[in-house]
């Protein structure tokens, strides 16, 4: 970084001097700067500052464009000040006149006064006893850019801070920023561009830094340059380039902007623009493929618990939503621990001490639930429906008056946010792949769990003759309260991974319930693998339908869907089919 | 056939008649319940009616404004109270559900006798009482922005109408300084005053010279929280670098919004979101980091730098910490919030002019009023129950805090009536009769 | 009632429940008025079996021929009811809720279409028919009392009742005698065989001494097949099903 | 009660005693006592109490439906909604030009920017037609989607589950503006009935007097629904399905039956609920409110008619009574309720009448043994 910015520095050097020459120096030009601030003005920039209180707007705007040269952070800071307007010139006591910037206006003894902040580095000024320096609106003068220079510092602010972000450590800042001056129509920046193309690692930067380069040559005089450019842009695919390749194709009636005169770069372009139309085809397939599978995980992790407590308990659990609930609100009070107890650096791993707190926080409730009241009512499953309902009420206030009405905010560990890029037009975020990730551990665990511990096969056992499993020793209450506290911490679970992508709030698990009873109904009662069939089934669907139809006549396509699905499978995916069901 | 000894048929009778002499008993002694001071004369207190839902969906939003109503009414009643006489405040619990709205709306009136109501969140909640209070002449103040299109001689709408929020919003955005923008998403969840504001902003943008095809209007139902789809569509939308959100989502959608917004690796440089529904307060339960860079468009900010506001955010964090509310002294204000506290001031001033609490009274002293808001000066409409604001449109910090980057110069006339959809209409409750022809 | 051809023919009947085979290409007939034990170790078939004449279960393969009629094994459950054949289940099947008399009210061969039920009142000759019944089954001294509170037995024998007020040519009976005291099974067997004197009765049973009780004609089922028909002594000395019993133990 | 007790003659004292005070006394009792009489009933209370005897007729067919025949179905708003909506458009087609638009088009409409009265709106204009609808359209719906989840014996948790989606899915629409019904404001401002000021406390008392006069024709159809032959074939539903089909009864028909029956009136009580509250919007018929239903009459105690009259009253006055005095902490109340009444007394409040009615008679006489073998077997399936 050290050594871009040294060799950048010393380019704009160069132009800077070159304007210095430009500036009929002044009177405001003498006047020094008061700097009581940390920073130190660099002499050269102190200059530009003080032709900006210049009358001759000429002289204003190359000043601006000098201070935009200097790709400095300060003078991004100061030039966004300068543009709403609270730069002044301010009289000293001392009669002296310099430029100052003002904070925010505020009336003391009845006067309108603003504190003074220093132009470069925008700290306080202070008075000689240490006092924020607040000067008397009368006593200051606006230098205001007008609206055409306000354009100008606009277009300077606009390049300086995408100067500044193609340096930063972050690498989708760095793309955005390229692919910002990628649209500014500004052919000068093409040299920066590529100078940062041969120092890019990362492989997504430097494709959007290609695109940029291209684009911006996509205007050159030279008909061979744009035709190269058009073809680097097709074999790119990236879609950016589409509107570009489109006003080399028919230009703009709206925008006044012919098509390309020259036939060959026209060709090149409707190739181009064909190759990036059948790529963008081709990822958005993979796109609607990964976006279904995360939607899948998100029902399969929410229905995996309802499965457990309703498919093999027979248990209409409507606090099911409110054990997600407080398997979110769990991982809010594990972050704010981390927050409050640990070291800043440690803050990124509250998410995977969370994960197991919200299973044992909603397992911990989901005990007391079944231990409390679903343990008088087995085989009675509406009557737990509507006792559920009624926990599932006072959980809800609760939580209201713990943690307020309002949502909470849950953030996610830098681990867990943006994404990567795995192809041109397909990205695919983290904390989604994280969910997916989760759920197949789940899905696993829960496997194991019933089928191959012991704890699981008196599950088993319980659930298909309560009576006899009695009679062979199990301790059925126990192993009720077990799988019914097992199912509330899979909830848990489902509530701290919705934590990642939704808000929490004491009615997030009203939002979800009606979708986990049907994806566990689809799929049949009692089995596992239809639920997973029923969640693959309904997420995939549901994204493959949503472009089509939108997001309300796409889910309600999928629920008519379901209710013929079960005209057709009374009884779901993979009914529990024999003798002995349904002698009733 | 199974016979029944008289006896028995006795007891049976015998109970079933006490539950149903207890059953209409239930209901009138439940009248004297539900309104605790009927049979005592109530002569000294002025009693005014807060209804805010404090369960349900809304409770989310509303209940921040119930706090920011109490501690107002606090105030006055520690500084003497208005015209002498204590306030009280009624209470209640819609629960989110509209039509309990119109009941509660039904009971403060007529059977508690407020003399002014504050309350309400939603469109619907407001369309729900907005015939009970014209029916019972009573006195509402809505401290919510709203889609406009209303002009109720019984409410004081203390909030923004859409040329006080979305017009300014979106000429920011059209203009250089704002980024230039070309492309407009309208993206909101399905209701009303999204649909309105879009309605608005569609006819503005048009107007501005904005093709057609340059905007794109979507909607999303309630509780909405999947948005993979949508920001992949906006991804696509914005690939030519010059478009901007408009965002009426509302409530619990936006997290999951800004969130995918933010991991599928679009920032805010490429596409900036303006929000009309997303305050310091919704702030408080979202991941600030992500929305970082992304704009709103208010009448008042927490950040407003006065002295006069820094002490109102401050005794708000007192109140709600000594009141122990959840939340303490990490507690925001934010623009509704401002809005329902200077409507009780507004009322108080009001009836204090007028020298009594009559509706008709107080709503003519209402015309015209200047208000000390916490965020500074405003003015009360000599005519259209609307209040003249600054219009702020502020960037969201990593804080969760607003930094202001364009106002408006001096105070905005609100317009119930959009001059870009509804150019023909006024609304005037001195010289005409509430709505008129222009 | 006539005593020509059979009352149900049942042909190479298969039926699988997740790839386990509970009956396997079966073939069996009954003739008119005949009272038939089927036996046969657990998993032989024989519930099945009942499934699917009375179509509960419907058969992957094969037909079912009732009396003169086709194919039944298409049929609806309650199409196959009014055609006449009633299933009296292994566990105690009747209206809790409901007083002995309406159980079998609510049996009784009518015109059981909603409007029916909605307007008709009962016939005299029907009162009389219930009346009968209750006579038959033991109940006449408890016709208001509620169902539930029998006790297993008269239970059993209020199903019994039930399917005879139906009117069924066809009883297929499941384990009539599983529970019961020795005088309650006792006073079953007459009452079936009281029955099968009107009827064919189909009869599921493991009480052998209850089999010998009744029956002069049994089959025994294996596996899903037919394994062996005769006379109770014949089907006790026949290998296999020797076999059968002793080799599992 | 549950339906095995023939003989009611023991209610129709009480019966009368019920509708005589409520169709008389307490207009009565509105009318007469001055404001501040402690007797008064005032205009707010009989409105009220209007709209808790509305949900009663609801309540109604709710228990037809689940207390009787044991099909509980969550998606009853729909119907309860649909009826509303009928009655909803007549009411706003009647409001004419005196709306804020001062078209003869809804409001809503004209926002909407619809030109013209869509067609499937016409015919509301007529109240004779309108009357039909409340009733006829939920039935029409009860009946396509009954057909369909009766025919492939979807029943039980499943039925519950489908009809909670069936409830989401109507929701959801009804939430679109392109319906042409409101959107999510739903339809409102609602100023006359047949001539009749809305607002007129004369009105309201009307209003009230024909919701007691429905409820108690709702009350006396169900009865006789339950007594009859077909109510037999209900309980035997619900206690043995497959025994019935055995009998040779095709349930699917008697399910459907009584499904498009209560749907019918879950519409009656839109239809009166709307013009006393003024507002109907999806809200009401959304997944939320359809379970609240079926908690009334789990509240007041399924399988007897009065039980869920008593449980639609008492639970909605309760929640009127709660947000109003603890509007902090009333879901507390509530929530424990539903907890407490199916722990405590599966019964409902039914149940508690019965015990205390047996305590009576204890002192009365003692009790005859059919009665006990009765009270035995009152637990419900």
């Amino acid at each position: 970084m050290v050594e871009k910015k040294t060799v950048k520095c010393r380019k704009l050097i160069g132009v800077c001097v070159m304007v210095i020459v430009l500036l009929p120096m002044a009177s405001f030009a003498q006047i020094p700067v008061h700097s009581d601030s940390a920073f130190p003005v660099p002499p050269l920039i102190a200059s530009y500052i003080s032709a900006l209180a210049s009358d001759d707007r000429v002289i204003q705007k190359e000043a601006i464009i000098a201070l935009g040269m200097t790709g400095d952070a300060q003078i991004l800071s100061f030039l966004e000040e300068y543009r709403v307007g609270s730069l002044y010139i301010w009289t000293r006591p001392d009669g002296q006149q310099i430029l100052v910037l003002g904070g925010d206006e505020t009336t003391q003894d009845d006067e309108a006064v603003v504190p003074l902040v220093s132009p470069y580095g925008l700290a306080n000024m202070l008075q000689v006893d240490g006092g924020i320096l607040y000067v008397s609106l009368d006593a200051v003068e606006e230098v205001r850019p007008d609206r055409r220079l306000r354009r100008v510092v606009k277009k300077q602010i606009d390049s300086l801070r995408n100067q500044i972000n193609l340096m930063d450590s972050r690498a989708n800042v760095r793309r955005s920023a390229a692919m910002d001056i990628g649209f500014s129509d500004d052919p000068a920046a093409i040299p920066l561009l590529e100078k940062y193309l041969l120092l890019e690692r990362d492989k997504w930067v430097r494709v959007a830094l290609d695109t940029a380069i291209n684009l911006l040559k996509i205007t050159d005089n030279d008909p061979t340059v744009r035709v190269t450019a058009i073809i680097r842009l097709g074999e790119l695919r990236g879609e950016e380039a589409v509107p570009a390749l489109m006003l080399v194709i028919d230009g703009s009636e709206d925008e006044g902007i012919e098509p390309d005169f020259d036939e060959t770069v026209r060709a090149a372009a409707v190739t181009a623009l064909k190759s990036i139309e059948g790529w963008a085809f081709y990822a958005r397939t993979v796109q609607t493929i990964f976006r279904g599978l995360s939607l899948s995980s998100i029902l399969l992790l929410m229905a995996l618990g309802l499965a457990i407590v309703f498919g093999l308990m027979g248990v209409i659990n409507m606090a099911h939503g409110e054990l997600m609930m407080l398997g979110a609100y769990a991982t809010f009070v594990v972050q704010h621990i981390f927050l409050a107890y640990f070291p800043q650096s440690a803050f990124d791993y509250y998410f995977l001490v969370a994960l197991p707190v919200a299973f044992l926080v909603a397992g911990a409730f989901g005990l007391a639930i079944e231990r409390g009241v679903i343990r008088f009512l087995y085989g009675r499953p509406l009557e737990t429906l509507l006792v559920t309902w009624g926990i599932g009420l006072i959980l809800q206030q609760a939580v209201r008056q713990v943690f307020g009405a309002a949502n909470v905010d849950v953030s996610s560990p830098s681990w867990l946010s943006g994404g990567a890029q795995v192809m041109v037009g397909v990205f695919i975020p983290y904390n989604r792949l994280f969910i997916i990730g989760l759920t197949i551990f789940c899905v696993i665990a829960t496997y194991l769990f019933l089928f191959r511990t012991n704890t699981g096969l008196k599950i088993r056992a319980v659930t298909q003759n309560r009576e006899m499993s009695a009679c062979l020793g199990i301790r059925t209450g126990h192993i009720d309260a077990l799988t019914f506290a097992f199912g509330a911490g899979v909830a848990g679970l489902a509530g701290a991974a919705l934590s990642q992508v939704g808000n929490v709030g004491p009615d997030l698990g009203q939002n979800y319930i009606v979708d986990s009873f049907m994806v566990v109904v689809t799929g049949g009662v009692g089995k596992l693998s239809g639920t997973i069939a029923a969640a693959l089934g309904i997420g995939s669907l549901n994204k493959f339908l949503e472009p089509m139809l939108g997001a309300v006549y796409g889910k309600v396509f999928i629920l008519g869907l379901v209710i013929l699905f079960l005209q057709w499978r009374p009884s779901g995916f993979f009914p529990a089919k024999g003798r002995g069901l349904e002698t009733k | 056939m199974q016979v029944r000894t008289p006896a028995s048929n006795v007891g049976r009778g015998l109970v079933l008649s006490i539950t149903a002499v207890a059953l209409a008993l239930a209901m009138s002694v439940g009248s004297s319940l539900i309104n605790p001071q009927m049979a005592v004369a109530a002569k000294d207190p002025v009693k005014v009616g807060i209804l805010h839902s404090l369960s349900g969906t809304m409770a989310i939003s509303e209940v921040s404004l119930r706090d920011v109503v109490m501690m107002a009414i606090e105030e006055i009643n520690d500084a003497g109270g208005v015209l002498g006489r204590e306030i009280e405040p009624v209470v209640v619990d819609p629960a989110s559900d509209w039509p309990l709205f119109a009941e509660k709306a039904k009971q403060l009136l007529q059977q508690d006798k407020v003399d002014a109501v504050f309350g309400c969140w939603t469109s619907v909640s407001r369309k729900s009482v907005l015939p009970v209070f014209e029916k019972n002449n009573g006195l509402l103040f809505y401290p919510v922005q709203y889609e406009g299109e209303e002009c109720s001689k019984n409410v004081f709408y203390t909030a923004a109408t859409p040329n006080q929020q979305l017009i300014p919003a979106a000429k920011y955005l059209l203009s250089e300084e704002g980024g230039g923008y070309k492309k407009f998403y309208l993206l909101g969840t399905d209701y009303v005053f999204p649909r309105t504001a879009n309605k608005i902003l569609r006819a503005y943008l048009l107007h501005e010279g904005v093709p057609e095809k340059n905007i794109i209007e979507e909607y999303t139902p309630f509780h909405h929280q999947d948005y993979q789809t949508i920001v992949g569509k906006i991804k696509k939308f914005a690939r030519g670098g010059d478009a901007a959100i408009l965002s009426t989502i509302n409530g619990d959608s936006n997290v999951p919004f800004y969130k995918e917004f933010t991991n599928q690796g679009l920032t805010a440089d490429d596409a900036p979101i303006m929000a009309f529904s997303v305050a310091e307060d919704e702030l408080r339960g979202m991941d600030a980091k992500a929305l970082a860079g992304h704009l709103a468009a208010w009448n008042y900010f927490q950040s407003i730098d006065t002295p006069k506001n820094n002490d109102w955010v401050a005794r708000f964090k007192e109140y709600a910490r000594t009141h122990g509310l959840p939340g303490g002294s990490k507690r925001v204000t934010d623009d509704p919030m401002e809005a329902a506290y200077y409507g009780v001031y507004l009322w108080k001033d009001a009836v204090e002019k007028a020298g009594t609490t009559d509706v008709d009274a107080v709503r003519k002293a209402v015309y015209g009023t200047v208000i000390d808001a916490p965020g500074g000066l405003k003015k009360a409409d000599p005519a259209n129950h609307h209040i003249y604001k600054p219009v702020y449109i502020g960037e969201i910090l990593k804080t969760g805090q607003f930094k202001v980057v364009w106002k408006s110069e001096g105070l905005v006339r609100a317009e119930p009536w959009s001059k870009y959809t509804s150019p023909d209409k006024g609304c005037d409750w001195v010289d005409h009769k509430g709505t008129y022809k222009k | 009632m006539t005593d020509r051809g059979s009352i149900i023919y049942v042909e190479n009947l298969t039926v699988s429940f997740d790839g386990f085979k509970a009956l396997d290409a079966l073939s069996f007939f009954m003739d008119y008025g005949e009272l038939r034990l089927v036996i046969g170790p657990n998993g032989a078939g024989k519930t099945t079996l009942l499934d699917v004449i009375c179509g509960k279960v419907k058969p992957d393969n094969g037909r079912v021929i009732f009396g003169r009629d086709a194919d039944i094994s298409t049929y609806r459950e309650h199409e196959i009811a009014q055609l006449g054949v009633g299933r009296k289940f292994q566990t105690p099947s009747i209206y809790l809720h409901h007083t002995v008399r309406e159980n079998l009210e609510l049996s009784l061969d009518q015109d059981k279409s909603v409007w029916a039920m909605l307007f008709r009142q009962l016939s005299s000759t029907e009162r009389d028919r219930l009346d009968e019944i209750l006579a038959m089954i033991g109940l006449a001294e408890k016709p208001h009392q509620i169902a539930a509170s029998l006790s297993h037995g008269e239970k059993q024998w209020l199903e019994i009742g039930m399917v005879m007020a139906q009117d069924a040519q066809l009883l297929l009976i499941d384990e009539p005698v599983a529970g019961m005291t020795d005088y309650e099974t006792e006073q079953t067997g007459l009452l079936l065989q009281a029955i099968a004197k009107e009827r064919s009765v189909l009869v599921i049973e493991h009480d052998m001494q209850f089999v010998r009780q009744i029956a002069n004609k049994v089959s025994v089922l294996h596996e899903g097949r037919l394994l062996c028909e005769g006379s109770v002594d014949e089907v006790q000395n026949n290998e296999q099903v020797m076999e059968i019993y002793l080799g599992r133990g | 009660m549950l339906v095995s007790q023939e003989s009611k003659r023991g209610e129709w004292p009480i019966f009368s005693i019920v509708a005589f005070c409520l169709l008389i006394v307490v207009p009565l009792l509105n009318l007469v006592p001055g404001e501040e009489s402690f007797f008064h009933f005032s205009d707010f209370h009989i409105n009220l109490l209007g709209k808790y005897l509305a949900f009663a007729i609801l309540a109604l067919g709710i228990d037809l439906i689940w207390g009787y025949t044991g099909i509980l179905s969550l998606g009853h708003g729909v119907f309860f909604g649909l009826g509303a909506y009928c009655m909803g458009m007549h009411l706003m087609l009647q409001i004419g030009d005196r709306s804020v638009y001062g078209s003869a088009l809804p409001d809503f409409m004209v926002w909407n920017r619809v030109t013209e009265l869509p067609l499937f709106w016409k015919p509301f204009s007529s109240f004779l037609f309108t009357s039909g609808a409340v009733i006829f359209v939920p039935m029409l719906v009860a009946a396509i989607f009954g057909f369909f989840a009766f025919r492939s014996r979807i029943r039980g948790v499943y039925f519950a589950i489908i009809t909670q989606a069936f409830a989401l899915s109507i929701w959801l629409l009804f939430n679109r503006n392109e319906l042409n019904l409101g959107g999510t404001n739903g339809l409102t401002d609602f100023k006359i009935l047949l001539g009749f000021e809305l607002s007129d406390p004369d009105t309201v008392r009307g209003l009230y007097i024909v919701t007691v006069i429905a409820l108690i024709g709702a009350y006396l159809f169900c009865r006789w629904l339950v007594r009859s032959r077909l109510g037999k074939v209900l309980v035997a539903i619900r206690d043995h399905e497959n025994r019935l089909r055995y009998s040779g009864y095709s349930p699917a028909a008697f399910k459907l039956l009584v499904f498009v029956i209560s749907a019918g009136l879950a519409g009656l009580a839109g239809a009166l609920y709307v013009p006393q509250v003024g507002i109907i919007t999806p809200s009401q018929m959304g997944v939320l409110p359809s379970i609240e239903m079926v908690l009334w009459v789990a509240v007041g105690g399924r399988g007897a008619l009065y039980g869920a009259v008593i449980g639609a009253v008492g639970v909605n006055w309760a929640r009127s009574y709660l947000t109003t005095n603890f509007p902090d902490i009333w879901l507390y109340f509530l929530g424990g309720l539903f907890v407490a009444v199916v722990v405590l007394f599966p019964n409902g409040i039914v149940g508690l009448i019965e015990q205390a009615q047996r305590w009576v008679g204890r002192i009365f006489k003692s009790r005859s043994t059919d009665e006990l073998a009765e009270s035995k077997e009152r637990s419900v399936p």
